[in-house]
Formats: C-alpha cells, structure tokens, sequence
C-alpha cells in the first residue's frame, strides 16, 4: 500500500512538471502582452524596451527554467496587467472557487446519488423514467443557458436572489467564505445550482449504471437469498460496492468543475480564478494564466490522491494483504 | 459493430423505445438538414450577399411585425433564423463529428498500444492522459488555440480556426476512448481468439486491429456518441466565451453568443431558437447514446 | 478587503467621521466592463484607470461636463513671457487624504514621476525640456515650442503626494512588479480610495477635507467589474446596482421601458473610420488582383465612402443611436472644421462609376479586419459594410480579432482594409492629425496609429503650425486645410461617433462626460 | 414427511419471440436430511427450478403453474415481503463461485450477524458467538479470529465454508445448492460434498443439489432427478437411476460419463455420424480435407521434449526497492513427449498446466531451460521469430469455445486465416474450398462457413477451432482443457473427433486437463502437476492403477465417480 501510495505521489510530480511545462510554453503563444500593458501612445521603443526587461526576448528554454525555479521558490511572479504578485491573486480568489466547487459537488452528490438508487432499484418506474430523461435534457443543455435562465428567473423575474458576484462573506484568517452567513448562501445558490446541475445528472447517471450491475451480482443474490432486509441489502451492500467506481469517476469529475466553473464564474460574476483566468485571457496575462493552470492540475493531483487514499478506507482488499 | 445492429433483437428493441426512436428521427432531421443546408435554406448566412441588413430583427412569422419568408424570424445582419441555423447546425456537427472521430483514432490508437503492450507503453500512454486530465476542456482548447496562434501566421490561423478548434476538442476527450480502449483490451488480450493469434505468431498490429478492435467496438460507439454530444457542447461554450468560431463562421454555439445580447431586449428568438435546436440535438444524440448503451450491455437487457 | 491593512489608522479615524458627519447614507453602487488594473495613476494609460482615478487624483486642470477645461489644483495658468511654456499658479490650502500638504514640490514630484521611464504617460510630455518649480505654489513647464494645447493634454496628469510616495517606496511607476501605490491611492481627489479587492470590488468614501464643493450626496461608491452584459444588466434591473455603463444598444428599449430606470445616452468623442493600406504594395487577401494594391487610388477609397450606408447601419445595427461623421473628430471638438461638415453620400451608383474609373469595373476582393470587441457592434458593423461593398463589386474577407491580438496585425500590416475608433485624448482636432495623419516618423513619435502610413506633405508641414499656432483664427484654417486633405484624398472613411450608453434608476441624478469619464461627485441620489 | 414438493411446476420466460417455457410439470419432493440431486446438461433447467423454489426467478420468468409447498407452508401464495423474510429463514442457498457470492467490503462477521439478526430476535453478541461456532462446526480453524476477516482474505475453499455458514446460520429447513463445487479443487470439493452429507445427516437439512457432474450426484445425493429440455427424464434412488437408467437419454447420458477406470476405445454417442474424420469417404469433401492434410509427407510424427523449463512472474512492488518474491509457475520441469503419441497433463488449478502450454507456444518466456521440436531447438517466446516453422507446427485448442472464436468474423475468415498466414493456400477461392472441407471433416455442415461463431453451440465452436487448428496443417497440437466448458454428451463427441484425428494424422498430442477421467480416455502416458512442479509421469494405465506420488493417490481417490459396482449391477 505504501508502494501504491508513493507511485501515485510520483505520478502525481509528474504531471505537475508536464503541466508547467505545457502551460509555460502555452501561454508564450497567447497574444503579445506588451501592448496590452502599455496604452494608446506608447511608443515603438518604449515597448522594446519593456519587452526587454519582461524577459520576452530570452530563449524558450531560459524562460522556462526561470518559470519552474521561481514556482519552486513559491515565487508565482506578478500580473502583467495589475502588477499584483499571482500567488497572492490566486490565493484571494481560491476561497470562492473552491465554495462554489464544493458545494456544487455536494449538492450533485445529495441529490444524484439518492436519484441515482433510487432509479436504479425502480429502472421501469415512471418516476424513474421522468427523471432518466430529465437528467438527459440536463447534461445537453449547455451550462451557461442554465446560468442565465435561473439569473432571469430568480434574479431578475422573482427578484429573490442576487443575480451576480459573492456577497455576505465573513473572513476567516485569509479565508473568505460564504458559508457562514444566510447573506453569503443568497449569493451563492444560484451558481452552485447551476455548476451542480451537469455534475448532478452525471452523478446520477454513474450511481443508477453502476447500482444496476452491483445489484445483479452474486453477492447480493446470495445476500438476496440469505432473507437479508431490503434497505440492508441496497444500502449496506449494494450502495458501498456502487461507490468504489463511483468516487473514481467523481474524482475525475473534478476537472469537469473546474471547467464549467470558469462559465459559471463568468455568467455570475462570481471572483473566483475561473473569472480571474478569464480576465487574464482577455488581457494576455501571462504569469497569472499560467500559474492558473498549474494551480488546477495541483488540485486535480490533489484531489485523486485523495479518492485513492478514500480507496482504501472503503476498499478493505487494497487494506490489508492476502492473509492465509 | 454492424452485425451487432443487424440483430433482430437491435431493431426490435429499437421499435420498443419510443424515445430512441424520436432522437432518432430528430437525428435524421436535424443532420439532415445541416447537410442540405446549401440546397434548403434561404439564404446563405456567408455569403453577405444573399441578405439584407433592411429585414434585420424581423420577429418569427406569427409574431406582429414577423414575415413569412422569414418563419422564425431574423437576427440582426437580416439573416434568416432558419438558415442560420441549418448552417450553424452544420458546422457545429462536422466540428463535433470531426473532433469525435479524431479523438476516437487517437484515443483508440494509443489504448490499445498501451493495452496490448503494458509495460512503459501504458505506463507513457496514461501518464499523458493524466496530465491531459489535469487539463479540463477549456483549457485544453486555449492551449492549442494559442500554439495555432504562434506557430502560423495571422492569415493561415484564421483560416483555420476550425480545424484548429476541432483539434482543441479532440484532444480534451481522446482520454476517455483511450481509457476505454485500454480497459477493454487488457480484457480481450487474454480471451483466447487472441491469444491464438498471437500464438499463431500475428504481428501485433493485426492483432489489434484484425482482432481486438472489432470486438470492443461496442463501448467504444457508446462513448463516440456521447462524446459527439460533449463536442457539440463544448464548441457551444468556448465559442460562448469567445474562444471558439468568431461570428463570421456561426456554430450554434456562435449563434447562442451572439443571442446572448438579445436576450433582454425583446428579440428572444435571436437566442432561443438556436439554443432550443443546440438542445433538441445534444438530447437526441444523448437519448441515442443510452439507447446503445444499453444494448451493448446485455446484463442490463 | 485586504487594503485595510495598509491603511493608517488615522485614515481610518477621517473616515469614520465622514461617514458620521453626512445625514442620509447614500450608498451607490456601479458597474462597468472592466476593473481598472492599477490605482497607480501613472503606470498605465487606459480609460478605465484614468477615469476612474480622476475621482481620487487630482491634475493641475480637469475637465467639465462638456470638456472644458477648468481649474482644478491650479487656479491659472497662463504662457510663459519670453520662452516657450506655461506657468501654473497652484490652489493653496489643499490638503491630501491622508492630511499632507499640496505644494510644488509634489508637482515636481509627479511631473519626474509621470515622465520617467517606467511611466505609461511619459508621451505628454514629449514637448517639456524643462519643469521648474518658480515658489511653494508657483510651476513653469518650458516646452520646446509654443504649445497652445499644453493645458489641455495635461488634464488627467494626476498629482501624488512626493512624501506618500517616497514613504512607501512608489517614487517611480511599476512595471512588472506591483507597488505601494498600485493598490493604493492618496490624492487630493473628492474620494478617498476605503477598499480595494482588484477585480471584485473597489470602495470609494466621500474626502472630508476636499477643497471643491461641487459635490452630490454619495456616501459610499461601490464600484464593481462585470464583465458579461447580461449579467451586468441583470444586476441592475434587480435593483442590485444603481448605474452601469455601458450597456449594449440592444437593450436600450427595455430599459427606457422598464419602470424606475433609465438610460443616459450621449455621444462619445470616438470616431469610428475605415483605414487602409496606403503604402502597402499589393492586396493581401485578393483573389482576382495581385501585383497591385487599388486602395493606393483615391477613387477606389471614395467608392469605398460612397458605397457605405452610414444610414442604415446607424438605424438598424446602432438602433439610431450614432451620428455619422465625415471627420476624425465628432462635432463639438475643438478644430472640429464646421467648413467640411459633409461626408460622402451612399450612392452604389457613383460608387460603382468611380470604381469603373480607376479601371476596377467589376470590383475586387480584399481582406477588411476587424475587432469583435473593442467597439460597440463592431463586428456586426463590418458585415454590415462588408455586405454593402458586396453590393458594388467590393469583396471583402472579413477576419474579425479580438482587440488583444488586433494592434500587433495591424502593425504588421496584416491588412487590406480595417476598423478604427479614435478617440481625440486631448479633445482637440490636432491629437488625431498627428496619429492618424502625419506619416509615420517613430523618432519624433508622429504618426504611430497610422497604420496605413498614409503621407502627405502639406499635412506634415501644417502639424507643427497648427501646434505652434497661438492664434484660433489661424490655426483652424490649418486644421480645416487638413480636414479638406484628408477628404479630398479619402484617407479614411469615418463612418459615425460613438454613442454612450449608460443606464441607471430612475433616482440617480448624474452628469455624462463625452469622453466617457464617470465622476462620482456630479452622482445625486434622490 | 415431506419437506419440500415440487408439483407440476412450469415456469415461463416471456419473450418477443412468444413464451419460453424453462420448466415444464416438474415434480418432485425432498424429505428432511435428504439430498437430492437434480442433474443434467445446459439448458435443462436445473437452476430455474430452484430459482422458482426460493422466489428468485430472474426477470422475466415468472411460475406459469404447478405447486410449491415447503412443509405445510404454500411458497407460491406468499407475499413478496413474506416470501422474503422465508428466505434465509427457511430455506437458504448456495451458489456456485465463492470468488463472488460474498460482499467483498463488509466482514464474514458482519454477513453472518446481518444474516441471524434478520430472521431471529438475537443479540449481536450472542449471534457473534454462534457464528464463532459455526465457523468451527463447518471446518474453520481458528474461527474465534477469522471471524473479523474479510472475503478476500480466505481461500476459495474456504470462502464456500463461509458461504454454507451463511446458508446454514439461520438453521434453515432447506439448501439449495446451486453448483456448490464446480469452482473448487477436487480436494476441497470433496471436503465440502462430505460437510453437506453430514449436514444433511446429523441436522436433518435438505438439500436440492443442482449440479451437472455426475460423479458428485452419485457420490452424496439420496435421489436423483434426471432434466432434460426443461422435463423430468427419470428420478428415483440414486444408485437406481444412475447404475440402471430406465430411460433413453439417462442412459446415453449415462455413456458419455468417461469413466476414471478404463479406457474406452470411443464414446457411445447416439446418432453419430454423416461426415466427420471417420466417415470420409472419398465422395466427400472431407476426403479433400484429408487428402491435403497429408499430403506433402509432412507426415512424419514429430516430439516435443522441455528441459529443466523455469517461469517465474514478477511480484507485485512493495516498496520503492522491494518487490514480492517472483511467483514460480513453472519450477524445473522436464518432460518429453513421443511423436504421434498423446501426453495427458493433469493437475488442478494453478499447477502451471496452462503455463506450459503458453511456454510451448510461445507466448510466456521462461527463465530457463531448453525446449526442442522434432529433435530440433525450439526458441522461446521472443527469440521465436514470427514465421518460425514452430508456429505453425504447433497449434492449440483452447478450453472455452464461446472466447477461443473472434466473434467478429465468420467462419470462412476464421478458418482461411492460418491458411493466409502460413502462406499455405494463396489462392482466395481454394482457401475457402479447404475450409469448407475441413468443416465437413470436423462434422459440420458446408453451410456453416458463412455463419459467426455466436451462430453454433458450445460443441460446434469446438469443432470450428479443431478445424483451425487443423488447417495449420500441425504436427504438434496441444489441447489445453478443450472439453471442460462442454456439456458431457458434447465431451464425448469431441473427444471421439480428437481421437480420431490423432490417429489419422499421427498427430502428437499434448492433453492437457483437470479431469482425470477424460485424459484416460485419450492419454498414453500421463504428466501429473502441481505446483509448478512436475510429481510424477508414465504411461497411463500405471499412473492410474499404481499411482507412486501421495499427490497423484489423492486426486484418484478424491475424484468423485459413481462406484465401479453400481453399474455392474
């Protein structure tokens, strides 16, 4: 287990080193930054020279090497366009990703994977079928349609939630949260639901096909046989061996999130990095873009380390070695 | 794959399923129509002549002020909602169809390299799915968005900002075939038509292609049509943040963008009427999708 | 949030009492496309960070509601006698946010600072050889040759405290690191600068010790990014945020519509042209012409002005809101030649003849660019034009760029034909005239927007006339020689002035400034 | 008294293609400590009938008619929630792999309190403390800490002691066991056939054994009921129906059973005949398939001899420098075997047999040792080029025909293969022509050449790969387990092919098998593994008769065969 621990640990160094590499050489394609940096009367030397002094001009391979040395250092550069050190941007908006992540997560998993059981033990009922295809509509409909429909309905329409940004937050250390207050959930529901909503029907999707087959395995038909009650059987034997591909797959997900919290953060204003990496874009911001996509595939490497680690809580084969 | 659909018991579950059959007619239409877009639709949304900035906004045809040449409407150029559409709905399907069947070649391709050798093969092969993992979609596409932009000039990049956006596409889900591919090798390789070929001394190559793949074609043509729906989709999103196709090449996705700006200002149809089509489609090839994913999985018949 | 911590108590102590002393709290919130990136008022010279610090920063002189200049930490300022310059008699009694003194020192101070390398303003003053401080609240700028404008082009240099800065180590503008003040700010301005979360939100309170009075009731502004449309004018129809600007053309009606709000609409200073490449030897996106660029013939560029209907795109892509133009500056400029106020009519016809001349009967195709987020409708307004040059036989490819990548292709002369909105930044006649008109010259920074590199030697001989010129009289006929040049060869092709669209509720009382400068002060909350 | 009765009991599959009947007028009854035996092939409906008993029919079947009681109690007019507090209660069952039928992330403990606390008001500490003795009772040592083990961490044997502990906990009055060994070793099948009797005996439980071996029906079943098609062929006294079958097909049944105590020269199959290698008459195609086969005087038997072969495989990684100890699948085995003799490799599962096979094929590479072929060196694995004659002198017959076929393509392509790959036939239309002759020399129809493989049965299939193996034109041919997935009437069929190929080609034979029986039927000298290791070899009257290793004794004697006298009588 130890083993299996340090090989994805070195898998893990090894993504991370692709990444940095991939988002350096990336984001020295992306646009000129220098006249975005500069304004309308700048001129023609003036940018050289800054050009200079960014160390545009240097070598791929330099550029790079100074890229890596300075992340390893914890030093994550500045923003081309604010003049802000990129960590500390990031770090001020990781809170209100990793909120709003989180609680999509929580609410795709509160919601799908009861929904999930529950049309997996009754596939040929109507409610089951109703919620089957409803689930089909929800992951084709693009995310931020979603966004802006419940924007239009509860914002503008109903007039109950506010339609855009992060409010009502209390700090916590460097930690801003939303969690804390009914102010800060206002703020945070709309686009919680709306990220949740795909992760929900996906969820959904993967518990019902994964409960589906656990439930036609020998051991529950021997558990079945065996006169064990029906709620011990679906949710003491079926639901733990339901979760082991599903916590694979959730683990996966993660990257989903990340990708559609960049829209969610866009339709509703929310300060989270995904914004912040749209605004960089928008301005060719170099360091910021970069350390935005190293700070990603970090939480990605993260986060399966982690559901590997939740294996092995679950999985008591990975546990403990063959004995006798 | 063929023979798989060829069974009776294919078309008869087929009939049984009024939804698949709906997608699959929806399908039909919708393809059907992209690809007649040049024959069918009214005016061609490229070609700046064949419209008029004069009939700009009309409403659909039963809305006061609507024409009935103009059946749901036009947007703001004057161009006609319905040929938009078509030729949306056509470029939109040969990006979602184009990057689907690169990642499937390429996805398939490397899984089962790295199946059928193991070894560091696999051990390279899922290492770089990692880190294209890592990566989600979005920026999967800026990134080779951004390497057309360096590495070709200004003029060539424009023309080809599809192939290039479909190249984005692909490789943020060939992972998912690879994967697939992998896992489905790994168990065909010790079935024993296999090993007898290997026995009898095959190149792996044949092996592989002659042998494993039709056999794991199945799961395979699940995820290509639900991977066409992602495509399809994630055209929609990029192009919606303004990554994707400028709006001289309108996707749907283009096209629900450009809407976007209409949506409080009374013109709905300019954003609904694509966007109600973008979903009637994905849902179809969605529906479609499960209704093979059941066939293929005969435990769940 | 996190700028508190910066802060000086005592700061904190001054705002506190302001927010004591005012009866009824007025608290405005608004929103506009874009943060500005710094608080340093020298470091970058962009619309949102000029604008937006005129609220905290003062200049020597500032802008009306119509653009005038006024005094402002100057009271006057007149030519010096004998050499070429201008004197500035400083406002005395000022005092900075956070209790310092204004002198002349700290002119100095922000003269060295704005025209030092690191600084993003250092082209206005390209004309100063000398800066000299004459008493505690006396200056001299020494210019290199009379400069009737100079007051003029100095409206948004904005003034920091020497001993604020020097304190905190912002003597000079940043480039790639931030500093002090770039998150900071300690003007003189009417606001003091409470909070700053950079792309979130940004606090304004109300300067006790703010020497003007013309001020309206707000007690706190809270301003606020949004960078998506909809989004932006979702917040304020749900009553979230009193004020945004801009909003699209499109949604217009629904807001006039709407009970409780309205939209302020007004014409910009940005002129909105086509250019072309006037020394470029051949057509870059041709299929049927090679060899030979046609645009080089006065004609063609004339089709090109006859056969745009300025009319209907204004009607339907601008739903009416714009004015057409047949200058580089809009009416109400300064130098705005009232002699050419005409611009060529739409006429396919004469369009098609004037092709026919130059010897292109049956037209030819090009490549027009474009941005697709820089201007209003900008994208929507190329193909419009593009379908309308169709009409005569031009065929135009049009390529369409974010504005991110737009300067560096056309600076690469990677063009046939493109889209441009200029903005006069000294509101008078000759700012354009020598970006746009004069041929390129980087020594002497002339020319440097004319991507065309469109050269004609009266213009380049009349532009430091019009420069030097004392005499209005005079110097308009200049411009209007210019004007008249510039027509007559159809350099470029204005097509119509910017609009501003700015919507607000109903009880927000608020001044719209052609340059589209927001001013907190002239907000008034009923 | 009647325990359980089974009455008129028919039950129905609904399908699109109208109503599959599965079980038709079933009868039969089971007294308390009875076990009785429900045999017969694939098909026959043996597990269906106790589906129907304990309530689990799988979707869509449903019992048409008929009765079902269990002592006084109507199993058919019980409520879903009644039928299911019965289970488990009153009847238990068990199923056929232990690998599965255990939830593999909850302890044997929990299952086993879950289980009683289910159907009796217990206490956890008093149902733990019964558990303990089961456990004990059924052959586990040490159970007081086993208990808190997980499945996984039991061997398979007794991973199905678990599993009777959690059929039997509950005291049931009745056991449905469902292939209880099938998956098991002949030692631990034993072990577990004789803790049934004596759970049958000492605590009274009956016990309906599904199973299709004989020998374990004739071993420890009381009665024993005869299925075919769904029907009852005979039922009776074990020893009755197996020893003196009234019915036709109990007894061609009966004849297709390879008996462990001689050889028989070949089955009697009913019905045999039209084509095959014995009837290939010159009119035939398969006389052209003949012809062709030994043609070319490649004719001339060939032997295989291995020398000192060693496999090991790789541990699993422990740690950044330390890995497990290598697994040795194959520890120093010598052995030859004579041309055109056949060599019968027996051992029980993990003993290496299959290994070795893969090491003569080609596809596993050893650690050392030598091989040849025909007195020639044969290179292993990667040094065997790939158009190295080997490879196409030696072909193997694999065990399952449902996996050994590409389901993908049909038979002409699968047959034409070797034919195209060798460079044996270049023409197109001639390789099909010899295909089409193999079948018919193989036993099946012309017709069959354009069908895919899911088109034939298990025995069909197995015709097919003998027929691709053939068109190899091998001399060296290795059947690895190639009737163990067969039905035993098809077993019979398919052995007689091999047996008549053998001889008429002069084939060489490696016969590889777990059953005993089988390879008496075929082998002329015998190879016993286990372990990777190689126990003992010789001809196979003396393996069978006087057997030298403890090991060899064993699984003679633990095989289970109906008695030699049962028949004489």
């Amino acid at each position: 287990m130890a083993w299996f621990l340090i090989k994805r640990l070195a898998q893990s160094v090894l993504v991370m080193v692709a990444v940095a590499f991939l988002a350096f050489s990336l984001f020295r394609f992306v646009g000129d930054p220098v006249s975005q940096m500069t304004g309308v009367e700048t001129s023609v030397e003036d940018r050289e020279r800054l050009r200079e002094e960014l160390g545009l001009n240097d070598p791929f391979a330099l550029q790079f090497l100074r890229f890596t040395g300075d992340l390893l250092q914890g030093d994550f550069g500045y923003s081309y366009r604010t003049r802000q050190p990129v960590g500390e941007m990031i770090l001020d908006r990781l809170p209100a990703t990793i909120e709003l992540g989180v609680v999509a997560l929580l609410i795709s998993l509160v919601v799908g994977i009861p929904a999930g059981i529950y049309t997996a033990l009754r596939p040929k009922g109507v409610t089951s079928q109703s919620v089957l295809l409803l689930t089909l509509v929800g992951v084709s409909i693009p995310t931020f349609v979603i966004g802006i429909m419940l924007i239009f309905t509860f914002g503008v329409w109903l007039n109950w939630l506010p339609t855009f940004g992060r409010g009502g937050t209390v700090e916590i250390g460097w930690w801003e949260s939303s969690l804390l207050r009914p102010e800060g959930w206002r703020f945070l529901i709309l686009p919680a639901l709306t990220l949740g909503v795909y992760q929900l029907t996906l969820t959904m999707r993967l518990v019902r096909a994964e409960m589906m087959e656990v439930m036609r395995s020998d051991h529950i038909r021997f558990a079945t046989a065996r006169g064990v009650p029906w709620r011990r059987l679906h949710f003491r034997h079926a639901l733990p061996n339901t979760m082991i591909p599903v916590i694979t797959i959730i683990g996966l997900q993660f990257g989903g999130v990340i990708a559609f919290s960049i829209v969610t953060e866009s339709v509703f204003q929310w300060p989270g990095m995904g914004l912040l990496f749209l605004e960089s874009i928008r301005f060719v911001d170099i360091p910021v873009m970069s350390v935005y996509l190293v700070v990603i595939a970090f939480f990605f490497v993260v986060v399966n380390l982690a559901v590997d680690l939740l294996y092995v809580a679950i999985d008591p084969r990975l546990r403990v070695r063959e004995a006798a | 794959m063929l023979d798989y659909i060829r069974r009776r018991e294919g078309l008869w579950l087929f009939t049984r399923s009024p939804a698949a059959m709906i997608a699959a007619l929806a399908t039909v239409v919708i393809v059907g129509g992209a690809l007649l877009a040049p024959w069918i639709a009214a005016s061609n949304p490229y070609d700046l002549s064949t419209f008029s900035l004069i009939d700009g906004l009309k409403p659909p045809a039963w809305l006061p002020g609507g024409d009935p040449e103009f059946l749901l409407g036009t947007d703001d150029q004057g161009r006609d909602m319905i040929s938009s559409i078509l030729y949306g709905a056509r470029l939109s399907l040969l990006i979602g169809l184009m990057a689907m069947l690169i990642a499937t070649l390429l996805g398939v391709g490397l899984g089962l390299l790295a199946g059928y050798f193991g070894g560091w093969v696999d051990a390279v092969v899922m290492r770089v799915a990692d880190v294209q993992l890592a990566l989600p979609a979005i920026l999967t596409a800026l990134l080779i968005d951004g390497i057309a932009r360096g590495v070709l000039p200004t003029a060539l990049h424009q023309e080809l900002r599809v192939p290039v956006l479909t190249l984005a596409i692909a490789l943020s889900l060939w992972v998912n075939f690879a994967r697939t591919a992998r896992a489905s090798v790994m168990v065909e390789k010790n079935k024993e038509y296999v090993q007898a070929a290997m026995m009898q001394g095959q190149h792996p190559l044949r092996v592989m292609g002659v042998h494993i793949l039709p056999n794991i074609l199945g799961p395979l043509l699940v995820i290509m049509t639900v991977d066409l729906a992602s495509a399809i989709l994630l055209e929609a999103t990029l192009s919606f943040l303004g990554i994707g196709l400028p709006a001289d090449s309108p996707s749907l996705g283009t096209l629900i963008r450009i809407g976007m700006g209409f949506l409080l200002s009374g013109e709905w149809w300019i954003l609904w009427v694509p966007t109600a089509f973008l979903v009637a489609l994905v849902v179809s090839i969605n529906i479609l999708g499960d209704f093979l994913r059941d066939l293929f999985n005969p435990r769940l018949r | 949030m996190r700028i508190q911590r910066h802060f000086r108590p005592a700061l904190c102590a001054t705002m506190a009492l302001g927010m004591a002393g005012t009866a009824a709290a007025e608290t405005f919130r608004w929103a506009s496309v874009t943060d500005p990136q710094t608080m340093d008022p020298h470091a970058v010279n962009a619309a949102p960070v000029t604008s937006f610090l005129n609220n905290v920063y003062e200049g020597l002189v500032r802008r009306d509601g119509d653009l005038a200049i006024e005094p402002s930490l100057a009271t006057a300022w007149e030519p010096l006698e004998g050499e070429d310059g201008w004197r500035f008699t400083l406002r005395e009694g000022v005092t900075y946010h956070d209790g310092a003194e204004f002198t002349a020192e700290d002119v100095r101070f922000s003269y060295e600072r704005a025209a030092s390398e690191e600084s993003d303003v250092r082209s206005w003053f390209a004309p100063v050889t000398e800066f000299r401080v004459v008493d505690d609240y006396t200056v001299e700028f020494v210019t290199d040759g009379p400069n009737p404008l100079f007051p003029e082009s100095i409206a948004n240099f904005l003034i920091m405290d020497s001993g604020w800065a020097e304190t905190n180590g912002a003597e000079r503008p940043s480039r790639d690191a931030e500093n002090f003040a770039t998150r900071n700010a300690n003007g003189t301005g009417p606001y003091v600068l409470a909070s700053r979360d950079p792309g979130v939100e940004t606090r304004l309170t109300p300067f006790d010790g703010w020497w003007g009075e013309d001020r309206g009731n707000v007690t706190e502004g809270i301003f606020t990014p949004i960078g998506n449309p909809s989004t932006g004018l979702a917040a304020l129809l749900s009553g979230e945020i009193d004020f945004i600007e801009p909003i699209p053309i499109q949604d217009v009606a629904r807001v006039e519509n709407q009970d409780g709000f309205k939209v302020i609409q007004g014409l910009e200073t940005r002129v909105i042209m086509f250019g072309f490449g006037h020394d470029h030897e051949a057509l870059l996106y041709s299929d049927d012409v090679s060899g030979e660029n046609p645009f080089t013939d006065p004609q063609v560029r004339l089709a090109v002005a006859h056969a745009i209907d300025v009319d209907t795109i204004n009607r339907v892509v601008m739903r009416g809101t714009v004015e057409p133009a047949g200058q580089l500056v809009p009416e109400g400029i300064s130098g705005y030649s009232e002699a050419h106020a005409g611009r060529p009519a739409y006429d396919p016809e004469q369009a098609r003849a004037l092709l026919a001349e130059a010897g292109y009967p049956e037209g030819f195709s090009f490549g027009l660019k474009c941005t697709n987020d820089r201007y209003i409708n900008d994208e929507a307004v190329c193909r419009a034009a593009a379908s309308m040059l169709a009409e005569v036989g031009l065929d135009a490819e049009l390529t369409t760029v974010p504005v991110r990548n737009y300067w560096e292709q056309l600076r690469a002369d990677d063009y046939d034909m493109y889209l441009l909105g200029w903005s006069p930044g000294t509101f008078d006649h000759e700012h354009p005239i020598r970006f746009l008109m004069h041929t390129q010259d980087d020594e002497a920074k002339l020319g440097s927007w004319n991507f065309g590199n469109f050269s004609n030697d009266r213009v380049d001989e009349l532009l430091p006339m019009i420069q030097n010129e004392l005499d209005p009289q005079a110097r308009q006929e200049m411009i209007d020689e210019v004007v008249a040049i510039m027509q007559e060869e159809t350099a470029y092709v204005p097509l119509y002035t910017e609009p501003l669209i700015w919507a607000a509720k109903e009880n927000v009382d608020l001044t719209q400034r052609a340059d589209n400068f927001f001013m907190l002060r002239w907000v008034t909350v009923e | 008294m009647t325990l359980l009765s089974v009455e008129d009991l028919t039950v129905r599959f609904p399908s699109r293609f109208g109503e599959l009947t599965a079980v038709e007028g079933v009868s039969l009854s089971i007294g308390p400590g009875e076990i009785h035996g429900l045999v017969g092939e694939s098909g026959a409906g043996k597990s269906t009938i106790g589906a129907a008993v304990i309530g689990l029919l799988p979707h869509p079947g449903y019992v048409a008619e008929g009765r079902l009681r269990l002592g006084e109690t109507d199993l058919r007019a019980l409520s879903p929630r009644a039928a299911h507090r019965l289970r488990g209660d009153r009847i238990s069952m068990i199923f056929q792999d232990p690998q599965t039928s255990l939830d593999p992330l909850m302890t044997v403990e929990e299952q086993l309190i879950e289980t009683m606390q289910a159907h009796s008001d217990i206490s956890r500490r008093a149902a733990r403390e019964r558990a303990v003795d089961l456990l004990e009772e059924i052959g586990i040592r040490d159970a007081e800490s086993r208990i808190s083990s997980y499945p996984h961490q039991f061997s398979g044997g007794m991973r199905q002691r678990v599993v009777i502990a959690l059929a039997l906990c509950t005291d049931p009055e009745l056991i449905i066991a469902d292939e209880p060994t099938t998956a098991l070793d002949v030692a631990v099948q034993s072990q577990v056939l004789a803790l049934i009797r004596r759970l049958a005996d000492e605590r009274g439980i009956g016990f309906l054994l599904i199973t299709h071996d004989i020998g374990v029906i004739a071993q420890v079943a009381d009665r024993v009921t005869v299925l075919r098609g769904g029907k009852v062929m005979e039922s009776g006294a074990t020893r009755q129906v197996l020893g003196q079958p009234a019915h036709d097909y109990t007894r061609d049944l009966m004849d297709s059973v390879p008996p462990i105590d001689r050889r028989l020269e070949r089955f009697r199959v009913p019905g045999e005949g039209g084509g095959g290698a014995r009837h290939a008459q010159d009119d035939r195609p398969a006389a052209q398939a003949r012809r062709w086969l030994t043609a070319e005087g490649e004719t001339e038997p060939v032997g295989l001899s291995l020398d000192e072969v060693t496999v090991r495989f790789a541990g699993a990684r422990r740690g950044l420098w330390t890995r497990e100890a290598p697994f040795v699948a194959l520890d120093g085995v010598s052995l030859s075997v004579r041309p055109g003799s056949v060599l019968g490799l027996v051992g029980e599962s993990g003993s290496g047999k299959s290994t070795l096979a893969k090491v003569i094929t080609g596809l596993v590479s050893p650690a050392s040792g030598q091989m040849s072929l025909g007195g020639e060196a044969l290179p292993a694995a990667k040094a065997r080029p790939r158009g190295h004659a080997a490879r196409r002198l030696i072909q193997m017959i694999f065990q399952d025909p449902f996996s050994s076929l590409n389901a993908r393509h049909d038979v002409g392509r699968i047959l034409g293969e070797p034919l195209w790959l060798y460079g044996l036939e270049p023409d197109a239309k001639r390789r099909r022509a010899l295909s089409a002759a193999m079948l018919d020399l193989v036993g099946l129809p012309a017709d069959a050449i354009d069908k895919y493989p899911h088109q034939f049965s298990g025995g069909q299939r197995q015709r097919i790969a003998i027929a691709r193996a053939l068109l190899a034109r091998p001399r060296f041919l290795i059947c690895d387990e190639p009737t163990s997935a067969l039905d035993v009437s098809i077993q019979a069929q398919v052995l007689n092919l091999l047996k008549d190929l053998q001889s008429l080609f002069g084939l060489t034979v490696l016969f590889i098998s777990h059953d005993l029986a089988v390879v008496r039927q075929l082998a002329d000298e015998v190879a016993v593994m286990q372990s990777g290791k190689l126990v003992e070899a010789g001809p196979t009257d003396q393996i069978f008769e006087r057997p030298r290793a403890d090991y060899t004794r064993d699984l003679l004697r633990l095989t289970p065969v109906m008695p030699a006298e049962w028949r004489a009588a």
